[in-house]
């Protein structure tokens, strides 16, 4: 795991640099203002020593209760930085509501996913500490990502984000296709971000700095129609957009969140996403948003055609991990509108959109891990089939969390919805809301199925089993020996979805919440 | 008090579904459900078809930052909707707890849901509200369908849902448009309610494109030709006791809302649409007639018949002359008291003939059972609007108004009614009449279902000798909802007389 | 009591009955259900005579009374109101209606006796006679249409009444149709009227109509003529009479009441009522006329060819109403009503005996197998001479004046009207010839074994297994009829009693109105008429020639009947198989069920058939649904084609998206 | 010496990396081809910023070189963890996952 301990070298490395350059002497470092960034790199740390003890209580309980604590400890600092705006290491990171709400949404999702893999086979097979720590240095990363003041900064944290997640991928490593999926998303990823490096290089060129508010500055001043500006954007959204594994930069999403660990793959679905949102609107309504008529118009063409693509690419899968990966290809698409319309309505319904994404993606994960290591047909639908008369505990999550991505009424997801179309025709992009409209007709096609599964069919005659036992299925995992029920799993099913009712019925104060982040993006049209 | 009337069904099957056990579940939502039609039916006692006003109205900001409120009011145009609802969805609870039910608490709970949702609809005086009654209301059908319907439920339930969500997923659009560019033409902030909608007419071209996005949903919901796709196969598997509240009053919301949201809010648009709605209607009048004597599946005829009857209530909102509109209204609740107790019916008949409800399989069931006979024969007379019946005085009116504007229309119209005696009858027949089916058993109808379907007969009776009833109270509201679409549309010479 | 409340009690009495018999249709022990019948409708009739008592009462010009209970549907200019009308008119209708169906009532009590559905017959029965009375005394269209769609939803239900035999439901079903055209006629007539008078109010839109329509305008005329379409539904008028003859399915006593007394008339009721109207649309009325002048020969034709018993009365009805319609559409209302009080005497008198005759025969209906009844069933006989005598308008007998006077009123009318003159006499002789062909045919000559065996062992004949004489196909005895024993009037009071009362009327009912001796019937309508503009030119020789023509019609066409069936019976079959294309004409039915077959029948079947097995499918589910999903599924088969997961595709596809972007922004620049 | 030349051999190496990942099956190799496309980056950025006097890009630059040693490393590692498992080191050969 050398490649933690170079990361954090970096970190140190930029901090020096950055006041090399700009100060003659060393900046003034507002510790208190980073304490989100402190508390999950340091805990990382811990959590990696930890890991090394040998009592087995210490790896296998010790361990997820330090991350779990650690992340605790983010929300709490984060909490209490809330609401005042600081921008931290001489303009490299600004802590404003924007980034600490997004934070929040990755420490819960992170939170989840240590709860959804505290008996996951995948921290079993690599240690648990590397595990855990590789898992806070990636929220780590996505924090300092939407947090960036800075190309360079915007560098480090995607990277420090998309590095510990190449590895989790892969962490389930008796699986093939875990490893495979690693593999893929590792080069995918490189070139992705080889683009968005070649796009921030050209971006430099174009306007001479690396800080968001002097490009904004040296592009209002004139030269927005420069080609080394126009082709380092291009570039940078490409980058981006393949983070938020918008089309057609989606391909690695259905392969990789199939292959990878469960628990990890319900983390990427929401947390990476919103960490892709985050910046895009730091980097698009901030930094570019003097150019917003030359990247407007690609950016809604893009999403309609993840779109069109994500839900046509959800219809027949029978893997469950598959059709939720496709379909969050195409809620990318929906949030994309919110971007696109770069105005305040648009930042706030894409975050209060990421906030119910998290809510109802978590649980529909949290009912599928349950189901794989209860029966032997590892993430297929089969392996619902009949959840309603058996587990309704477990079936009314998963139902609520269908409807709720179908966009059905007294459900997070149609507040959402209704609030993003609201944001796409007030800003005059009504024909994106009809698209995102339609997306929705045809997603019903794969969640109904879902549903159907749960409630009408019964469940399927137990899956053939190889020799040695294990199912012969793919994705089928060991713990369906024991039919293990846990508990944890089932709580954060149910947790998330009554959250996912709850804020469908009251959703006053995730609008305050959204608001009160998006007003910290000043620097609209 | 409203709040009380919507939430009292779902309360109490919720309530019930907790308890458990056999008969409780049922017995608890059958009693929420008696209760708010208790409620209904004080109400109607209450209201006097005075001024256009709403009445016992709950009007409180719901979601602040998108401006929709939870408004709830009473007017004479949804007081007797909410009264059907009640009432078909208590007889049909009674019909259902004759029954044994897998799952028993599940199914009273939906059950209980779906009554909520459907008065929440009616209700509503906000339409972000209203369309989330709207697509609420399809979920406990869509399990009701799935879970405990006949062999091809699922294919069945799952293309009734997608093809009636597409239409309230466009609607939804719809919606929101109309609400954000009301708000930017008239200053004010974001604001659902209908009133704030009606208060600011958009421009001609934006009302168009909005009302075809509504009407995508309304007459998807009805269901109208050509958009009946869904219909036969959802008709085919429902259990009875779901079907008969379905096609009862479901198929109203969507009437409704043409008469309540979209004219007033839209007129310029209904006025613009009017003969392309006229059409619609007149085509379903005469496919879903033609189809209804073509049928052989009891449920199917029952269904096209109400494709049919949907039919004429589009052309009495669409004539835009006050006595189609109140013609319109009293319809909607004729055929949902008359529409319910056929399906029921159907379910008797097939019990007497061998479990089968193609009536080549059904005859001669009229012998040992002449009550049940009776009872259809009322029913099947006020089906095909025989004079004397409520179903007639709606239809007159809509056809007098409809006469008034359009004569060629209303002409055409007629032949509806025809066709109607000719599908009916031949329903009759084939059932009770002529030589005794093969698996043919005749009985006499047991008193539990009497229970059930002598109080449809006597609400049958009292519309027919007294229609009056609904008609005084509406008059006011209805009048009032068409009247600025009514306005603008080019008055024909005796129109003043249309309106007095 | 005043006259409306007598009228409403009118009404009340027979629904009574209904709800009673109909209540208590199980429990009611022997034939009790008939006598709580046919008492409810001798009451309706008592009241029936009160109101016309309380009426004359009133001074001439104050005959008009009306008497609203509530409104039915009072709103946005629309007045639908339960009035009831009590005037001459209407009055006379509800005796001849009540006191026919009492004697009708009275005759079924035994008539019926053997029929499992005896109580539901006279439920049904009762309920008929409320409707007509209804339709009768409306004061208000809607309820006039209520009352005219209630006839004929209780002729439906008693055509139909032994529903096992598919022949009855299928006459049924055919009536009821028929019937519903024509009050939709009658509806969309009225929205006609409505249109310009806006209201439903009789005497209010009779008020009004001379000031509202110009006389012949285009709106008064369309609405007469859809006034006309519903009088010739329900008179049974060319073309719309096919239902009649099959209506015969019914029990004896319903085409009694139903298709030859009472319903079957309300359309000449109906054009009297309207009389109004129809005098500010004379075109409507010429229409009126001819129709009623072809029925009466056309239906003559068809009647001198038909082998059924009651179908051939039933011809005749038709024919005989057609004399009404022609009668009422020219103007001459009272003497169409006189017609029609006679008419309802000795026509319901004739199926009576028809009854009889048909249960002596054990349920066969068939001329041609009937013969030489004459002595089996004197008492029959006698009364179907009588009718047969009325009927063929032999003086004294009712039928003559009232028919002559009918020609009469029409010769007045002068020009044209001399072709109805001449129809009207041309129908007279045919009349003549089918009744004593019937007769003829079926009292004299030899007995048949029937008939032999009630003259030889003096007990009916009783078939081997009961047959349904329209088909031959077994009955399923489970709904009665023809039930364990069939009754002839010899052997039953009520039937004796009641065809004897009706003997007496048939043979004196012409005394209301004697040319030049009476003219009660004449003062009594005159205040209804009072109004009609309508003149008629008559003159003492046009009378003289008209009562001098109308007796020699009569005995000419008697005698040929006589020559032809009686003294040489070889001469008719040489006749008709010399005239081979018009008997076959005739033996069709001029082709009438064929054409309405070709025309609505087959056309309406097939585009529901088009419907279901081409529309349903290619359009409703191929096209909208088979297409957009077809779509959606092409478009996942590409994107899950294109996930072929090779890196190196991935890689490749991504960074064509990277060009492609690229490529947008630089063409920005 | 006009920054377009820099520019230009940067998007060639940029451009001959792409192609190399498109058209090497061996992942070492493939790795080794996003290394030459991080640095054809590295190149730009070091002209830009040699180009507006700052020293932003080179930073820019050694930050890179350290995360693209980072990517190297994990990429490492997990072709080991493959050939561990006796996997076939050809990425034509991942197609477990698809359609």
């Amino acid at each position: 795991m050398t490649a933690i301990a170079r990361l954090h070298s970096a970190i140190v490395l930029l901090a020096s640099q950055q006041s090399s350059l700009n100060h003659p002497r060393a900046p003034h470092i507002d510790y208190a203002a980073i304490s989100p960034f402190e508390a999950l790199l340091g805990g990382s740390v811990i959590v990696l020593l930890v890991g090394l003890l040998r009592s087995r209580f210490a790896r296998e309980q010790l361990v997820p209760a330090l991350t779990l604590l650690t992340l605790a400890a983010t929300i709490a600092v984060t909490v209490w930085q809330w609401s005042d705006h600081i921008s931290a290491i001489s303009g490299a990171l600004s802590v404003d509501d924007l980034a600490l709400a997004l934070t929040l949404i990755f420490a819960a999702a992170g939170a989840a996913a240590v709860l959804l893999s505290w008996r996951a086979q995948a921290p079993r097979e690599s240690a648990h500490g590397e595990f855990h720590a590789l898992l806070l240095a990636s929220i780590a990363g996505m924090a300092i990502l939407v947090a960036a003041q800075n190309l360079v900064t915007l560098f480090i944290g995607i990277e420090l984000l998309s590095i510990p997640l190449y590895v989790l991928c892969a962490t389930e490593m008796h699986r093939a296709s875990s490893l495979e999926s690693g593999l893929k998303y590792l080069v995918i990823g490189s070139v992705g971000s080889a683009t968005l490096l070649y796009g921030l290089a050209l971006l430099y060129g174009a306007t001479g700095s690396t800080d968001f508010s002097a490009i904004a500055a040296s592009i209002s001043a004139g030269h927005s129609s420069d080609v080394l500006l126009l082709t380092g954007i291009a570039l940078v959204l490409v980058g981006l957009c393949f983070k938020a594994s918008v089309a057609p930069f989606h391909q690695w999403t259905p392969d990789v969140y199939e292959g990878a660990p469960t628990p990890i793959t319900a983390f990427m679905a929401v947390a990476t996403k919103a960490a892709a949102f985050g910046v895009l609107l730091r980097i698009f309504d901030v930094a570019l948003i003097a150019d917003n008529l030359d990247w407007g118009p690609a950016l809604a063409t893009l999403a309609t055609i993840t779109i069109i693509v994500g839900n046509v690419g959800a219809l027949g899968q029978s893997s469950l991990k598959r059709m939720l990966a496709y379909s969050s290809v195409a809620q990318a698409g929906y949030i994309m509108g919110g971007v696109v319309v770069s105005t305040q309505l648009g930042a706030s319904a894409t975050i209060f959109y990421l906030v119910v994404y998290l809510l109802m993606n978590i649980a529909a994960f949290a009912v599928i891990i349950a189901r794989e290591r209860e029966t032997l047909h590892g993430d297929d639908i089969d392996a619902v089939a009949g959840l309603g008369s058996e587990r309704p505990w477990l079936a009314w999550p998963l139902t609520i969390a269908m409807l709720s991505l179908a966009g059905i009424p007294a459900t997070a997801g149609f507040i959402g919805k209704v609030y993003l179309i609201q944001a796409l025709v007030d800003g005059d992009y009504t024909w994106l809301a009809v698209v995102i409209v339609v997306g929705s007709m045809i997603s019903l096609g794969y969640y109904l199925r879902v549903i159907a599964a749960v409630w009408m069919r019964d469940a399927p005659a137990p899956a053939p089993r190889s020799a040695n036992g294990r199912p012969v299925l793919a994705g089928g995992s060991p713990e369906a020996d024991t039919g293990g029920r846990h508990l944890e799993v089932a709580i954060v099913a149910l947790v998330f979805a009554a959250a996912t009712i709850f804020f469908g019925i009251v959703p006053q104060p995730l609008f305050d919440f959204a608001n009160h982040a998006a007003a910290s993006l000043t620097s609209f049209l | 008090m409203l709040s009380l009337v919507i939430w009292l069904p779902a309360a109490t099957a919720l309530i019930g579904a907790t308890a458990g056990g056999r008969r409780v579940p049922g017995l608890f939502a059958l009693l929420g459900s008696l209760a708010s039609l208790g409620l209904v039916i004080g109400l109607i006692a209450g209201f006097n078809g005075g001024p256009d006003e709403l009445h016992y109205v709950i009007d409180v900001v719901w979601i602040r930052s998108l401006g929709i409120h939870y408004k709830l009011g009473l007017d004479g145009l949804n007081l007797f909707l909410i009264a059907l609802t009640t009432f078909v969805f208590s007889l049909s609870l009674i019909a259902a707890n004759l029954r044994e039910w897998p799952r028993t608490e599940l199914f009273y709970l939906l059950f209980g849901i779906a009554q909520t949702a459907v008065l929440g609809a009616f209700l509503a005086q906000d339409l972000a509200l209203f369309i989330g009654f709207f697509d609420l209301m399809l979920i406990p059908f869509y399990l009701l369908t799935g879970v405990y319907g006949g062999p091809g439920r699922v294919a069945a339930t799952t293309k009734l849902v997608i093809y009636t969500l597409v239409g309230s997923l466009l609607m939804l659009a719809g919606a929101v448009a109309l609400a954000v560019l009301t708000s930017h033409q008239s200053g004010q902030p974001l604001n659902f309610t209908y009133t704030a909608l009606q208060a600011t007419a958009l421009p001609a071209g934006t009302q168009d494109w909005i009302f075809l996005l509504f009407a995508a949903a309304f007459l998807v919901k009805m269901p109208a030709f050509p958009l009946h796709g869904w219909m036969p196969d959802a008709y085919r598997e429902m259990p009875i006791e779901v079907l008969a509240p379905f096609s009862g009053v479901l198929s109203k919301v969507g009437a409704y809302g043409f008469l309540a949201i979209v004219l007033p809010i839209l007129p310029r648009a209904g006025v613009h649409f009017q003969t392309l709605l006229l059409l619609i209607g007149l085509a379903s009048i005469l496919y879903g007639s033609a189809m209804a004597f073509t049928q052989t599946n009891a449920r199917l005829i029952i269904g096209y018949s109400s494709v049919a009857q949907l039919g004429f209530i589009t052309i009495g909102i669409f004539a835009l002359s006050s006595q189609s509109a109140q013609g319109a209204v009293l319809q909607m609740v004729n055929h949902g008291v008359v529409v319910a107790p056929l399906f029921l019916i159907v379910a008797l008949l097939s019990a007497r003939a061998g479990g089968s409800e193609d009536i080549r399989d059904m005859g001669g069931i009229a012998m040992r059972a002449p009550v049940l006979a009776t009872i259809f024969l009322i029913v099947a007379f006020a089906a095909l609007a025989m004079p004397g019946s409520g179903n007639f005085v709606g239809e007159v009116l809509i056809l007098l108004g409809l006469f008034k504007t359009k004569m060629v229309f209303s002409i055409i119209a007629f032949t509806g009614v025809l066709m109607a005696s000719v599908y009916m009858l031949r329903v009759f027949i084939r059932t009770m009449h002529n030589r005794a089916g093969p698996e043919v058993v005749s009985r006499e109808l047991r008193w539990r279902d009497a229970l059930v379907l002598v109080p449809f007969v006597g609400v049958i009776m009292l519309f027919a000798i007294y229609p009056q009833l609904e008609l005084s109270r509406a008059q006011t509201s209805v009048t009032s909802s068409i009247s600025s679409a009514a306005a603008d549309a080019a008055p024909p010479a005796s129109f003043p007389v249309a309106n007095q | 009591m005043s006259a409306t409340t007598a009228a409403w009690l009118v009404l009340a009495a027979p629904l009574a009955g209904t709800i009673v018999v109909g209540a208590l249709f199980n429990r009611l022990p022997g034939r009790s259900a008939g006598w709580v019948g046919t008492s409810a409708i001798a009451l309706s009739f008592i009241f029936a005579l009160i109101t016309l008592a309380k009426l004359q009462q009133q001074t001439p010009a104050h005959r008009e009374l009306t008497s609203t209970l509530w409104t039915i549907a009072g709103t946005v200019g629309v007045d639908a109101r339960a009035t009831i009308l009590v005037d001459p008119l209407s009055v006379l209708m509800i005796c001849v209606v009540a006191g026919v169906s009492t004697l009708i009532h009275l005759y079924s009590v035994s008539y019926l006796q053997g029929d499992r559905g005896y109580s539901r017959f006279f439920a049904y029965l009762n309920f008929f006679v409320f409707s007509m009375l209804l339709l009768v005394l409306a004061g208000n269209f809607i309820l006039l249409i209520v009352g005219w769609a209630f006839v004929g939803a209780a002729s439906y239900m008693l055509i139909s009444f032994w529903y096992r035999r598919t022949t009855a439901t299928s006459a049924g079903i055919k009536a009821f149709v028929i019937n519903v055209l024509g009050d939709i006629g009658l509806v969309l007539g009225t929205f006609f009227i409505f249109r310009h008078t806006h209201t439903f109010d009789l005497v209010a839109s009779f008020r009004a109509a001379p000031h509202v329509f110009a006389s012949g305008s285009g709106d008064v005329t369309a609405g007469c003529l859809l006034l006309l379409v519903g009088a010739f539904a329900k008179s049974a008028q060319i073309p719309l009479h096919t239902w009649l003859p099959d209506a015969m399915e019914g029990p004896t006593p319903v085409s009694a009441l139903i298709h030859a007394a009472t319903m079957v008339t309300a359309g000449v009721y109906l054009i009297a009522r309207m009389h109004p109207l129809f005098q500010l649309a004379p075109a409507a009325g010429d229409v009126g006329a001819i129709v009623g002048a072809l029925t009466l020969l056309i239906a003559g034709t068809i009647g001198l060819a038909a082998t059924d018993l009651k179908r051939v009365i039933a011809y005749s009805t038709m024919s005989q109403i057609g004399y009404m319609i022609m009668g009422v559409s020219v103007g001459a209302y009272t003497a169409g009503l006189f017609h029609l009080m006679t008419h309802a005497f000795f026509k319901a008198l004739l199926f009576m005996a028809a009854g009889s005759l048909i249960s002596a025969m054990g349920g066969v209906q068939s001329l041609n197998r009937m013969s030489g009844l004459r002595r089996a069933l004197p008492f029959t006989f006698a009364a179907f001479l009588i009718g047969g005598l009325a009927l063929s308008g032999l003086p004294p007998f009712s039928g003559f004046f009232s028919k002559d006077s009918i020609l009469l009123f029409v010769a007045g009318r002068g020009g044209w009207h001399w072709a109805l003159y001449v129809a009207g006499y041309l129908g007279a002789f045919l009349t003549g010839l089918y009744t004593f062909r019937m007769i003829f045919r079926a009292f004299l000559g030899e007995p048949c074994p029937e008939a032999a065996e009630l003259i030889d062992h003096g007990h009916l004949f009783h078939p081997a297994a009961p047959t349904n004489p329209a088909n031959g196909e077994l009955e399923d005895t489970d709904v009665g009829f023809p039930g364990p024993d069939h009754v002839i009037a010899e052997r039953a009071i009520p039937m004796r009693v009641a065809m004897s009362l009706l003997a007496v009327l048939a043979i004196a009912g012409g005394i209301v109105s004697i040319p030049k001796t009476t003219s009660w019937l004449d003062n009594f309508l005159a205040p209804t008429f009072a109004d009609s503009t309508i003149a008629s030119h008559t003159t003492n020789n046009l009378l003289y020639l008209g009562l001098i023509l109308g007796a020699a019609i009569s005995l000419v066409s008697i005698a040929t009947a006589y020559v032809l069936w009686v003294a040489r019976p070889a001469l008719a079959p040489a006749i008709a198989a010399r005239l081979r294309p018009l008997t076959t004409l005739f033996e069709h039915k001029w082709y009438f069920d064929e054409l309405i077959d070709a025309l609505v029948v087959r056309p309406g079947a097939w585009f529901g058939r088009f419907a279901q097995n081409t529309f349903e499918r290619v359009v409703v589910n191929g096209l909208l649904i088979g297409g957009s999903t077809g779509l959606v599924r092409a478009g996942s088969a590409l994107v899950r084609g294109t996930q072929s997961g090779l890196l190196r595709v991935y890689a490749g596809l991504m960074l064509v998206g990277i060009a492609g972007v690229g490529l947008y922004f630089l063409l920005q620049s | 010496m006009t920054i377009g030349w820099y520019l230009a051999v940067s998007a060639l190496i940029f451009a001959i990396g792409a192609g190399g990942v498109l058209v090497r099956r061996n992942p070492l190799v493939v790795l080794l081809c996003l290394e030459l496309m991080l640095n054809a980056a590295n190149l730009a950025l070091i002209g830009f910023s040699r180009m507006w006097g700052n020293g932003d890009g080179q930073v820019f630059a050694l930050i890179v070189m350290v995360v693209a040693a980072c990517e190297v490393t994990v990429g490492l590692g997990l072709i080991v963890a493959m050939h561990r498992r006796r996997l076939p080191i050809d990425v034509d050969e991942m197609r477990e996952l698809q359609g």
